[in-house]
């Protein structure tokens, strides 16, 4: 199973989602199905996958405090201690968090290592970096944005996002640059997945499948806006039945919305079974959510039982003559 | 509404990106074909960009000396700025203008006649955008909101403007003005001319030589005020009244050797 | 479970911030605009003319791009002519043709474009018409 | 021994992974990669899980592996248990978006190119046994989602290559989520134990551990003419008679330093460095031939082994009495101390919280432990004043330092060291950046991998830490690298002699010892190696 049938299985299902949406979106008796049903369920998992998952690495416990230190440790008063990189407090870990969930710390720190006659030499590339996060940012703006589809009267800031990402005016409806940005930091991702033959070997049809869902959900988002367009007052009308839990089925609302609707929902349903819980796992991490102060503090395993440790009394038992020549002081003589 | 290249990259503001990426960039990848796409589109017009004989430039003459009977300046200034909802802050610092008066020494600075005449030295002279065969302030605007259209009117899309003000620093004759404030502050909204909108805070405006009125058949609004002094036609057309005014009663333009060809002519 | 506090706390964040809109809207109704085109203009005209440029269905979608190639047609080439679909003609201006008929932006392009969220920047520039005192709103009418 | 590879067709290292998927590629078990199976009986000889049951011993070339009739079920069962037990593993298991942040960060991938020895590989060998066996979508949609079933090539593939990790945990300070690989091999070495599948060097030494307290096997007369050994080259070459004292009961200080250090060259002149300081001190000490050992081998196979290995610390100093406890430079000794040794044995209230009886300093940062290091301790009494130094007798030396793994990542240790090495040395010069710190190398021996089959793997595995060592050489003369690990001093001198044949080894405290002006010293013409200081030239 190569990188064709990955790359195959996880554009067909792509694809197949699609075609599925267009036939059923353009059949008013089935609007209801793709348009309230298929949404609300696929939320439902997302929502008690979520959950559920997080429970489930909740229930095993942390046994030991073993986080990657990355700076110097809290020792003595005149050395300076790296409060961030190597935490010793709750404080220290938040900021590390922090660094973590909204700037890619340790993302920030790739460097590549490459062959050049004889000698390995490093070099900075920050691009997986920023590749993800312009991917991450933009898909946050983009969701959030769509938040004038669910609150009505729209809230200021969402008003105020909506100016700030279209803020070039071009055209109208005006571009977002976040839509650019999405789609071009996808496009990196994917491009990277295939064209490094490293990335190419490690990468799977669960790898590729998210990609080609969000480019999906992000071109069909793009071509509603703004090439084969729907009615947004019908579309909001649907939206906010949902939100409100008084789902209606407006007429008259293209197919392209249920398609986009429908990757949507698949990315919902498919999020707690994926890779994608990285976005819970981060938070849960111990590798970079514990503060580095084991002997400061006893960290308790809550699963420790006692063993046996070859006892002193064996071995000088074993070893008493021998230690009585060599002058070892021994319990009894 | 067929969708053409050139609508497709419009729409999605890719025009706009590549002008600001420089347009040499495209054509670099994929030669001729944007020239190609503005080529192929539009309504029998050439691009903008194609110099070829055009079979209309607009110009215009200013009899200097008629202007300086009473009223006329006064009436052209208020013609223009009325109709086309043009803002008065009251002091020269933030002063928007489309149509103004100034005197022989400024309006002609660096190219004055040596000896010229004192009455015509004392004349007052109305000043407006160029209108030039050769815009400069075209050449460095990055959006493209400056244009010159085929009829050789040097047009503004307000839409585009981002305000950078390039156009400002490369117009040798003064004739663009900046919105420092919003310009609404200044105008009466019972004097509004309802059928002309008005510009925003932060973009630049200038004289577009009355596009809207010519576009319904009307003469320049300044041309109407006073139409004695002022003439306004086709300068592509041997026998048009610009041309037969300027073939008896000589002229001047301003700057001449900058090389931007005006479009306004002084008859002294 | 483990960290209960901490990883309850941290989900409930996350069921909060995912299920927002849900609190916002609860028990409230969210009725679908509807847009008023009893202007004096269009009263003017006899009941089968009472038509814009194309038809509704493509004015409610597309409107916007229709106005955005106006701009770009009577602007940048200068032709200020649009022909619609059945190949009648009109003259391409927004503060001429569409306000002259929807003088009532309040009752027309508002609210539709508030209850979608989007606010767009014709108005910068282009004149509103001065709405009839008597069509103002007076106060919340909730 | 295997052959080495020479020099330059080592340095013939391609980094493009083939093609095809890894799954379908034969597992090409090479000698000079791996090491020694663990022998039944020594498993036996220390209640571990033997193959007593089904007996046989094992032969890597062959197949068949002699694995009893329900390994499958003892594998999945002790996985199970570790996925319950550790969070760390689920988490590990479940987040990884293959970003490939961590690809080329390991030493054995960047000396030896096997794509399998990337850090993401590596978990993915165990990660696609977890979601085909335990994840319904793994179940359902198998290799489609990187998932397969246990069978006995993927046992195969696991073993060889989670004994091609060093678990220093390099990849884990560039993953995004924090996945640390260096627990992922643990994990997968403890579930591979569950069916006697470990290495003979770890294993040998773990029996000699329990048996006699410490790796070498050395008894207690033993390991007493071990130090004492030394004493005879301290008092030629720098006039100090030393009496130090074993299994003194009423020591203040109980000293725990790896057996490594009392038995091979450099690491017996680290252990010099420690007799010269603590009797300069006149610190109040004693060693002890029961708790003769820091390292841990015991962490290389199980928890429950390390556990009962390194008990034996605090079980000594209980019955000492001693007030606290000072640790020698050892790389993952520090590591297991740092993380595991309070949470394992603790509270342990039956010592002093640590006050340096020089200078009074509290180690706080100790509180609960009671465990310095020797550097904490050190640069403290640098700091306060309380040795004379004479940093020109190492003028002879141009010396960088090797960050040595387990202190940095596992705990942070980074200025100590460096403050005690600038106070001795006049020549100091770091390595480039990519390679010191928290993004240091491993030497390539680490985690009980330090056996002389494997010497291929090493070699190709310290060649990045080598690579930057000559670049110092090259650049400014390096000719002393120093390292605070005793796997480094015993790792580090072989890859040395092979890639920078003119740069030597030493511990810290070596070099802290020959600046050190001790009272009653003769003339200290010869340091501790017994080398004249002005014309030394240091030898690997």
């Amino acid at each position: 199973m190569g990188v064709k049938v990955s790359l195959g299985v996880s554009l067909g299902a792509v694809l197949a989602i699609v075609a599925v949406a267009l036939v059923g979106g353009g059949v008013a008796s089935l609007q209801p199905v793709f348009g309230i049903i298929v949404p609300y369920a696929a939320f439902v998992i997302f929502l008690v996958g979520f959950v559920y998952r997080v429970v489930d690495w909740g229930r095993s416990p942390v046994p030991y405090r073993i986080p990657t230190t990355c700076g110097q440790q809290k020792s003595l008063p005149w050395i300076k201690h790296d409060k961030i990189e190597n935490p010793s407090s709750t404080l220290g870990v938040i900021g590390r968090m922090i660094l973590e969930v909204f700037a890619f710390r340790s993302l920030f720190r790739h460097t590549k290592a490459e062959m050049a006659s004889g000698n390995i030499v490093y070099g900075a590339s920050k691009w997986i970096w920023l590749g993800a996060l312009v991917f991450h940012y933009s898909f946050l703006v983009i969701a959030v944005r769509h938040l004038r589809l669910f609150l009505e009267p729209v809230p200021f800031l969402i008003n105020g996002l909506d100016l700030v990402d279209g803020m070039f005016q071009i055209g109208a409806p005006t571009l977002y640059l976040t839509d650019l940005l999405l789609i071009g930091a996808l496009s990196y991702l994917l491009a990277r997945r295939l064209i490094v033959p490293k990335m190419r070997y490690i990468s799977l049809a669960n790898d590729y499948f998210p990609l080609f869902l969000i480019l999906g959900i992000g071109i069909s988002g793009v071509l509603m806006r703004f090439f084969i367009r729907v009615d947004i007052v019908s579309v909001k009308e649907l939206t906010m039945g949902l939100a409100t839990l008084h789902p209606v089925m407006p007429e008259g609302i293209g197919a392209i919305f249920f398609v986009h609707v429908a990757l949507v929902s698949t990315l919902f349903a498919y999020f707690p079974f994926s890779k994608l819980m990285h976005a819970g796992g981060v938070f849960l991490s111990p590798g970079r959510n514990l503060s580095n102060t084991s002997r400061a503090k006893m960290h308790v395993n809550p699963w420790e039982y006692p063993v046996k440790i070859h006892p002193y009394e064996e071995y000088e038992n074993e070893f008493r003559e021998k230690m009585k020549n060599a002058g070892i002081p021994v319990e009894r003589e | 509404m067929s969708m053409n290249r050139r609508e497709f990259i419009k729409i999605t503001g890719l025009s706009t990106l590549f002008g600001l990426a420089g347009k040499g960039a495209f054509e670099l990848l994929r030669p001729g074909v944007l020239d190609a796409a503005e080529h192929g589109h539009g309504h029998g017009a050439p691009a903008p960009e194609e110099p070829a004989e055009a079979a209309i430039r607009w110009g215009m003459t200013i009899d200097v000396e008629k202007c300086s009977e009473p009223g006329v300046v006064e009436r052209c200034i208020k013609a223009c700025h009325s109709v086309h909802n043009v803002p008065d802050f009251g002091d020269t610092k933030n002063q928007v203008k489309w149509l103004w008066e100034d005197d022989y020494e400024h309006t002609f600075a660096g190219n004055e006649n040596e000896f010229m005449a004192d009455h015509v030295k004392a004349l007052p002279f109305l000043c407006l955008c160029n209108h030039c065969d050769e815009p400069p302030c075209v050449r460095v605007c990055p959006t493209k909101a400056t244009f010159r259209r085929p009829d050789g009117i040097v047009a503004m899309d307000y839409h585009r403007c981002i305000g950078c003000r390039f156009c400002m620093a490369a117009c040798p004759y003064g004739s663009r003005s900046f919105n420092w404030f919003d310009p609404r502050d200044a105008l009466n909204q019972k004097e509004y001319n309802m059928e002309f909108p008005t510009r925003m805070r932060g973009v630049v405006e200038k004289c577009n030589f009355c596009v809207e009125r010519l576009a319904k058949g009307q003469m320049p609004a300044c041309v109407e005020a006073a139409p004695q002094a002022l003439a306004f036609g086709n300068l592509a057309d041997p026998d048009s009244n610009v041309r037969q005014i300027l073939r008896k009663r000589s002229s001047m333009r301003r700057k001449l050797e900058l090389g931007s060809k005006p479009s306004v002519f002084y008859l002294v | 479970m483990y960290d209960a506090w901490k990883i309850l706390v941290g989900l409930a964040i996350f069921l909060g911030l995912f299920t927002f809109a849900f609190w916002m809207n609860a028990g409230k109704a969210a009725p679908v605009p509807e847009v008023k085109i009893d202007t004096p203009e269009i009263k003017k005209m006899p009941e089968p003319e009472r038509k814009c440029v194309e038809d509704k269905h493509f004015m409610r979608t597309t409107h916007m791009q229709l106005i955005n190639h106006w701009r770009d047609q009577a602007l940048r080439d200068g032709d200020r002519e649009y022909v619609n679909k059945k190949g009648e003609k009109y003259v391409i201006s927004l503060q001429n043709t569409c306000i002259k008929c929807h003088s009532n932006k309040k009752e027309f392009c508002d609210k539709c474009h508030d209850y979608a969220g989007v606010s767009p920047y014709c108005w910068d520039c282009h004149i509103v018409p001065p709405e009839e005192p008597k069509e103002e709103p007076k106060g919340n009418e909730l | 021994m295997a052959k080495n590879p020479k020099y330059y067709e080592s340095l013939n290292i391609d980094y493009k992974p083939p093609r095809g998927n890894w799954m379908d590629r034969p597992i090409d078990i090479k000698s000079g990669i791996y090491c020694y199976p663990a022998r039944p009986q020594v498993l036996k000889s220390v209640g571990m899980n033997d193959r007593s049951d089904w007996g046989k011993y094992w032969v890597i070339e062959d197949e068949d592996w002699e694995l009893p009739d329900d390994w499958k079920e003892r594998f999945l069962a002790k996985m199970r248990d570790m996925l319950d037990k550790y969070r760390t593993f689920k988490i590990y298991m479940d987040i990884c978006v293959r970003c490939g942040a961590c690809a080329d960060k390991c030493h054995y991938f960047l000396g030896s190119g096997d794509p399998m020895n990337m850090p993401v590989m590596r978990a993915e060998l165990l990660r696609s046994i977890y979601r085909g066996e335990f994840t319904k979508t793994g179940k359902m949609l198998g290799r489609l989602v990187g998932a397969r079933k246990l069978t006995k090539k993927a046992l195969r593939q696991l073993w060889y290559y989670m004994f091609q990790c060093s678990e220093c945990r390099r990849c884990s300070t560039f993953c995004p989520y924090g996945i640390d690989t260096a627990e992922i091999t643990i994990m997968g070495r403890e579930i591979m134990n569950e069916l006697g599948m470990n290495i003979a060097w770890i294993q040998e030494s773990v029996s000699k551990c329990i048996h006699t307290g410490n790796h070498l096997g050395l008894q207690p007369q033993a390991y007493k003419e071990c130090v004492e050994a030394m004493l005879m080259d301290i008092e030629d070459n720098v006039g100090i008679i030393i009496e130090p004292t074993f299994n003194r009961k009423g020591a203040e200080i109980l000293f725990v330093t790896p057996s490594g250090d009392v038995f091979a060259d450099p690491g017996i002149f680290t252990l010099a460095g420690y007799l010269m300081l603590f009797e300069h001190l006149g610190l109040d000490y004693t060693w002890s031939t029961y708790a003769s050992e820091g390292g841990d081998f015991g962490y290389f196979t199980a928890n429950e082994m390390a556990k009962r290995m390194n008990g034996k610390i605090y079980a000594e100093a209980k019955r000492l009495g001693v007030k606290w406890i000072l640790g020698g430079e050892c790389g993952h000794m520090w590591r297991v101390l740092n993380q595991y040794m309070t949470t394992w044995h603790g509270p342990i209230d039956f010592l002093e919280e640590p006050v340096s009886p020089i200078t009074g300093t509290k180690f706080e940062n100790a509180k609960a432990h009671k465990m310095v290091h020797i550097m904490e301790f050190t640069a403290d009494l640098i700091k306060n004043n309380k040795l004379k130094l004479d940093p020109s007798r190492n003028d002879h030396l141009k010396v960088t330092y090797h960050d040595s793994c387990n202190p940095s990542r596992g705990m942070g240790l980074f200025e100590e060291p460096r403050y005690v090495i600038k106070s001795v040395c006049n020549h100091f010069y770091e390595m480039p950046e990519n390679t010191i710190r928290e993004q240091t190398y491993c030497c390539g021996s680490g985690s009980g991998l330090n056996a002389s089959e494997n010497m291929e793997l090493r070699l190709r595995g310290g060649f990045p830490r080598q690579n930057a060592l000559r670049y110092v050489r090259d650049k400014y003369g390096v000719n002393m690298l120093a390292c605070i690990c005793a796997i480094d001093r015993a790792a580090l001198p072989p890859a040395a002699q092979y890639w920078n044949p003119d740069v030597g080894v030493t511990g810290v405290t070596e070099l802290v010892a020959n600046a050190l002006i001790m009272e009653g010293e003769g003339p200290r013409t010869h340091n501790i190696r017994g080398f004249e200081i002005a014309t030394w030239e240091p030898e690997p």
